[in-house]
């Protein structure tokens, strides 16, 4: 049945594990369910990505695994392989829901930051939240979402809880969504703020950046660690070990794999009744008492 | 001294040079015909490896996303004629993206694509101007334009996707459709592609261009203002990238300051692979082109033949290499 | 006694060009053996054969009677040979030391030795130069003593120099003439190529003439003069080096230069040039005269002073404006300044008023085929076609394409820096020809020359620079050396008799 | 000449001109000095903008973070002498920091960090070979060897970061604890530039480096293997930069593939701010050193002064415009 079926796995960039992990999981199960599958990596930049969809549908894909780098900027892209006759399955980052596509998997980082805000003010405990916020990228869409969703959740647990709100974040860095990254921001933001007792990060491998710094400067047991994302696997040993506080649940693997099983039902015209445009995974915040539940040393991520 | 004529002081050598001179005559061959060699070769192997390659939908897609690509290459071959280099192309293109998602929800369709344009050329004037008149370096000038721009960008757009609204439908329009087969970018790109040629072959600005690259203070000596041309090359990058940007917007239907991150690496890649050389003064517009579509096949072919992302990054690598070594053969193989 | 060196049969082809064909050249230690013939004759590419930096394609070279493959240059120093090129190859960021030792600077430097060693063999050859100097500092005579130290250096028993004088002022090349006469009666084997036949005559013992890369002749010095030199190298005779000066009117003051004062020393220059004129303006190097000529065409920058044009104020801020105003400039440093070696001969000669050709800022391809054709013939340019790169052209017919350009230009005012330099006896006649044109069509000419012959046989007065100032005036019937050097040493008989000894 | 003694060790002194010519005597003080001021000056603007910036513990954290920039600027110091360019730094550092998290699972300390070294020293030695040669283009070739370097590193790692488990345990104990009141990277960074002071003043190697960008024809001349030597560079620059990646994981405690990106133009800047020219033959240790801090403090100041992040990047450009003014100040008043 091989050539039967082709996946298309187009990817913003591969540049990062999140992204590296989620790709290769959907290749696996298309693969094993004998798709033939090319992934390309967008690297970051919109108008490689555009060309590689195009690239893709040129080179006869019947399914498309698609992490945009544009909400409406891949638009266009989607419509294209769709006329064309393409299953068109969006993963992680948004596609404006105007596009045709199937549907949009993800994770609700609305759902999440509220989980994971409202852990935080359970362990604050009316203490004022002193936060240094380690965001991902400038301009980055999904990074704001993620903040935001935090901090509201903060906010109300703190309103809900106490009637009031103590939250001060005291500065912004920059890491880039990466571990070394995290590590330098949280060093400047150290140095000009000593005085947090929050650190939170829009992903994991920068708030593991953090605690490196933290670690360095003998800091660690003053500081609650929370990201408002991933759940990657270093995160959550340390979450088990009572050495991080809380991270969103938004696991790559999950979504490539649904991504991929609604591709082939589209495909087979087995698609389930009234599936909606936008599939949100279940929102979690995963914390010393759930970690068990998600840890698995042995996944990619 | 009636035969003053016949050779005095001029050792028969020069005649001969031109006739006999088989080294320089290949060389020369290969630096006009080479780009294209390494094309045709690339091209015959592309075929081999996927039978979409030869469609008329892949060679449209293939000059359809090599369109912005190709419109900067034009402007910074401008600037390596003379010895520069621009590093800013790729923040240029995103101020040109973002501003023109801002503009034509305000401004009619011309007034929005002159301000755009208009923008570029500021941010190349300014480079320019630095470059040219306070002879800064190159290099450091266009990357702090570079950093700059691109903080600009992200100022304007607040860190978000511009959406030009409905108003931005008639550029959409123009991004997206097609006319005598071929998509209206790459008409654009071909556009420029034909004016540049006429400019650097025909034009005085083009000859002194190419003469400042060569030997900046003959030129000056001769009594033309340097300055100006060399700050002229700047404008033109900064004026093409911000179109380059717009042709992003037109195409996707949004102003992002996230367009033409790292640009300026693919854009230099594909007027070096040309035949320019970083030293100035040599390079030119047939092979720039050739050598922005040999760019752009290496990356269509790896997608058509399903080249793993990462295994694409170092392959890429490779066949540079091999284009330029192939560029430079005929000199290679004159030592 | 066995030659220090013997050169036999010696050929070497570039691409189907004979460069050298069956040359035969020897050289015994304390004699200098001069190498003379027209730009291209093949002198440079037999040194560099000497020297080890090519491998010839055919012949023998013997040195101490023993033949050898020389495998590089590194293996020519070794054996003692040592070459100072026409293109000054020193390191310009590095100090005069490391300059002098760079071939063979200790694995660990010790700076203090190195600098020790550096001033013994500058002060043995008489100069004041700190070797800490950078050399990008120094001026072109001293950068030739770096040279020469460096070869000394090297324990050199072969020296060669490839047009040594080209960049010297006629006191420094006077200098370095008495370094090598020193450097013959230590027992070392000297090389000279120059164009300057006067030297040749001054300092050497022996003269081979190579002509199209053979040998065509050699002879004793004594035994020689400049005639049959001249006709070695040329094949002919060669009856007037400079030409007649066909009768011109000269006409009206066209350029006045007062109190014309540099930010470099140059102070209080006065002078001025009349139509169908030409002077020529002479001195030791580093005399100003350059940076004179470049003021006056807008390339330096001005302190004080005046300039009038045509009886109207004149005051240059950059080339284009002095173009504009019809001042023009072949600047003494042809490869750097004066051309486009990789551009084509065409575009080249007409570049300095391409508007003549263009419309709208294209170019008319009929009307500049027309032009550079005419220019062409004019001044009888030997070339394979006109697009051909300036690079393909000798010597003297790259000055030409320089003349020709401004030829086309039309300017009013012409300033010639060094026209001549390293350009044959042939070239040299046709340069003098065109610039008695220049004169003839009513410009104003202002010849700047380190070759004393060159400026009494070309112009009707010169005028004589020392030290930054316009020190006097000489008329036709003052043409003598002596007076010429007396005015620029700026001291009596005595000193100036020294110079030229 | 009767001081021909003094100043012993200093190549680049030279009373005559500092006596006698003041125009190039300034010049070449501020050519000296130049880096220095600009750095005063913005440390004192520094301190004015947060009373966190005079302090130990960001002095620190200052030296620690540009330990990698610092270390790859060494390297490309020499390669910029040359007249080269290397772009590959910032991915020879991923393929650095993958490997020797790779490396510490399975080898002793002294023989993973030496595999590292020899793996960066690899890659450069390949665009050395290249560069030098085939005498191909420096710009494309390491744009080339940044494209494959970062593709293997990712490739290697299979895009995760690589964890060095409890055997790297030395290693980052190494790149997070002090010695004598200094972390351990600021003190490999510190030395390496001691050893590259020595190097390029005291040695033959240093000096032809020097005389190579300066007059690559006089060395050649001097019966100097000039290719060796060019080559020799780009061997030096891969070898730092992985140690830069190899202190990236020695400080985060991970391997990842997503070290250095972009890095190359931030070294380039330092090298440029530090005073030495693209052209070659220019340039020296200590006020690339300068350049680094420079470059540095900007970063620094601005995270705690909290200027906002897109406002950082167009001051970046901003003040490295300002920077290159001054430090060619000398030049541009002399005209
Ligand atoms: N590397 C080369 N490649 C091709 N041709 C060369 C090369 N070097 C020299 N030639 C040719 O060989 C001939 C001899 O040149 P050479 O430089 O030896 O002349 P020359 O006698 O030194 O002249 P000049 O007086 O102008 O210095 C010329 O025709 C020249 O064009
Ligand atoms: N000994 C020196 N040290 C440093 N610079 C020098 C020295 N001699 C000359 N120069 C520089 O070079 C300039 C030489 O002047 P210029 O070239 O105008 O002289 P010239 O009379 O035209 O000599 P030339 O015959 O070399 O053309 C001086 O003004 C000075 O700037
Ligand atoms: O979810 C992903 C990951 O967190 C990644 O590390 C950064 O971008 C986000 O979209
Ligand atoms: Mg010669
Ligand atoms: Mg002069």
């Amino acid at each position: 049945q091989d050539g039967d079926c082709s996946v298309g796995i187009a990817m913003y960039t591969l540049g990062a594990p999140y992204f590296a992990a989620q790709a290769e999981t959907a290749r696996q199960v298309a693969e094993e369910a004998g798709c033939e599958v090319r992934v390309a990596d967008g690297q970051n930049d919109m108008v490689k990505q555009i060309g590689d969809v195009e690239d893709m549908v040129a080179a006869g894909i019947d399914i498309l695994i698609l992490n945009p780098r544009d909400a409406q900027g891949l638009v266009a892209s989607a419509n294209m392989a769709s006329a064309q006759g393409v299953h068109v399955i969006a993963i992680d980052s948004t596609l404006d829901p105007s596009a045709d596509f199937i549907t949009q998997i993800q994770s609700s980082n609305t759902a999440n930051g509220e989980l994971v805000g409202q852990w935080l003010a359970n362990e604050l405990n009316g203490e004022p939240a002193r936060i240094a916020l380690i965001s991902g990228s400038q301009g980055n869409l999904v990074g704001r979402e993620r903040r935001l969703g935090v901090l509201r959740g903060l906010m109300d647990a703190q309103l809900t809880s106490q009637g009031d709100a103590d939250i001060e974040v005291l500065g912004q860095g920059w890491g880039n969504w990466a571990t070394e990254g995290g590590l330098t921001a949280m060093e400047d933001l150290l140095t000009a703020h000593p005085d947090i007792n929050v650190v939170l990060g829009e992903n994991d491998s920068m708030v593991l950046g953090a605690r490196s710094a933290l670690q360095a400067a003998g800091r660690l047991d003053e500081v609650i660690l929370v990201a408002a994302a991933d759940g990657q696997k270093e995160a959550l040993q340390l979450i088990k070990d009572g050495e991080y506080g809380a991270t969103g649940l938004n696991n790559p693997n999950e979504i490539a794999r649904r991504a991929v099983e609604i591709g082939l039902q589209a495909m087979n015209d087995e698609l389930p009744e009234g599936l909606s445009k936008l599939t949100y995974t279940d929102p979690a915040a995963i914390t010393q008492e759930n970690v068990d539940q998600y840890l698995d040393p042995e996944s990619v991520f | 001294m009636s035969d003053r004529t016949a050779g005095i002081g001029e050792p028969a050598a020069t005649e001969e040079k031109a006739a006999n001179r088989k080294g320089p005559g290949f060389s020369r061959l290969f630096r006009t015909y080479g780009t294209l060699t390494i094309f045709i070769l690339l091209v015959l192997l592309a075929s081999t490896q996927s039978d979409a390659f030869l469609t008329e939908r892949n060679a449209t897609n293939l000059l359809r996303q090599m369109s912005g690509v190709g419109i900067m290459a034009i402007g910074m071959l401008f600037v390596i004629l003379t010895r520069g280099i621009d590093l800013s192309v790729g923040s240029i293109a995103a101020l040109g993206a973002v501003t023109s998602a801002m503009f034509v929800q305000d401004m009619s369709m011309p007034m929005a694509v002159a301000s755009v344009v208009l923008i570029g050329a500021a941010c190349g004037a300014v480079s320019g101007f630095l470059i040219a008149f306070l002879r800064l370096p190159a290099f450091v000038i266009t990357l702090a334009m570079m950093t700059g721009a691109r903080g600009l960008a992200l100022i304007l757009s607040n860190g978000q996707p511009v959406m030009p609204g409905t108003s931005g439908q008639g550029l959409q329009n123009f991004g997206t459709s097609f006319t005598l087969g071929l998509p209206n970018p790459a008409w654009l790109m071909l556009s420029l592609f034909a004016i540049a040629f006429l400019i650097l072959n025909f034009s005085r600005f083009g000859r002194l261009v190419k003469a400042i690259g060569s030997n900046e203070e003959a030129v000056r000596l001769s009594g033309i203002s340097v300055p100006w041309y060399v700050a002229s090359v700047y404008v033109i990058s900064g004026a093409l990238a911000a179109v380059a940007g717009l042709l992003v917007t037109a195409r996707s239907g949004v102003g992002s300051a996230q367009v033409g991150v790292a640009a300026e690496l693919d854009v230099i890649a594909a007027v070096v692979i040309g035949g320019a050389s970083l030293m100035g003064g040599r390079g030119d517009v047939v092979n720039t082109f050739i050598g922005v579509m040999i760019l752009g096949v290496i990356g269509n072919i790896m997608n058509l033949a399903g080249v793993p992302g990462y295994h694409q990054q170092v392959y890429l690598g490779v066949i540079i290499v091999v284009a330029v070594v192939l560029q430079n053969s005929a000199q290679l193989f004159r030592r | 006694m066995t030659a220090l060196i013997e050169l036999d049969d010696i050929t070497k082809t570039f691409a189907g060009i004979h460069a050298l064909s069956g040359v035969n050249f020897t050289l015994h230690a304390g004699e200098v053996h001069a190498l003379c013939g027209e730009n291209g004759a093949g002198k440079s590419t037999l040194i560099r054969v000497l020297g080890g930096e090519m491998r010839p394609d055919g012949g023998t070279i013997r040195i101490d009677g023993e033949a050898v493959r020389l495998s590089g240059p590194m293996d020519a120093i070794y054996r003692g040979v040592s070459i100072i090129h026409q293109e000054m190859a020193l390191a310009p960021d590095l100090t005069v030391a490391e300059n002098i030792f760079l071939g063979e600077l200790p694995a660990r430097i010790g700076w203090s030795e190195l600098n020790r060693r550096a001033g013994e063999l500058i002060d043995r050859l008489g100069f004041d130069i700190s070797p800490r100097a950078l050399v990008a500092d120094l001026s072109v005579a001293h950068q030739q003593v770096v040279e020469i130290a460096k070869a000394l250096s090297r324990k050199a028993r072969v020296i060669v120099f490839d047009e040594p004088t080209a960049v010297l002022s006629i006191g420094d090349a006077n200098r370095l003439l008495e370094i090598i006469r020193g450097l013959r009666s230590d027992g070392v084997g000297i090389v000279y190529i120059s164009h300057r036949l006067d030297e040749i005559f001054a300092i050497s013992d022996r003269v081979s003439v190579l002509k199209d890369g053979r040998n065509a002749g050699e002879v004793k010095a004594e035994d020689a003069n400049v005639e049959t030199l001249i006709r070695m190298m040329v094949g002919r005779p060669l009856s007037q080096l400079f030409g007649d000066k066909p009768e011109t009117d000269i006409g009206k003051e066209i350029l006045r230069v007062e109190n014309l004062t540099l930010p470099n020393g140059v102070a209080g220059i006065s002078f001025s040039l009349r139509r169908g004129e030409i002077v020529g303006l002479g001195g030791l190097v580093g005399s100003g005269r350059t940076e004179v000529a470049r003021a006056i065409f807008g390339a330096d920058a001005i302190s004080s002073g005046t300039m009038t044009l045509g009886g109207a104020a004149y005051r240059p801020r950059s080339p284009t404006q002095a173009v504009k105003n019809g001042v023009n400039l072949v600047p003494e440093d042809r490869k750097g300044q004066g051309i486009v070696l990789d551009m084509g001969i065409n575009k080249n000669m007409t570049m300095a008023n391409i508007n003549a050709v263009a419309r709208m800022g294209f170019f008319q391809p009929r009307k500049e085929r027309g032009v550079v054709g005419a220019l062409i013939k004019s001044l009888q340019i030997k070339l394979g076609a006109p697009s051909d790169p300036v690079s393909s052209l000798s010597g003297g017919n790259q000055q030409k394409v320089v003349l020709a350009k401004w030829f086309h230009s039309g300017g009013d005012v012409v300033i010639l820096d060094e026209p001549t330099r390293g350009v044959d006896v042939g070239a040299k006649t046709e340069i003098y020809s065109l610039i008695h044109k220049m004169a003839a069509a009513g410009k104003a000419v202002l010849v700047i020359s380190s070759e004393h012959a060159e400026l009494f046989g070309l112009c009707d007065r010169v005028l004589v620079m020392g030290e930054g100032r316009l020190r006097g005036e000489l008329g036709p019937d003052e043409f003598t050396e002596e007076r010429l050097l007396t005015l620029s040493i700026g001291g009596g008989d005595r000193q100036g008799r020294e110079a030229m000894a």
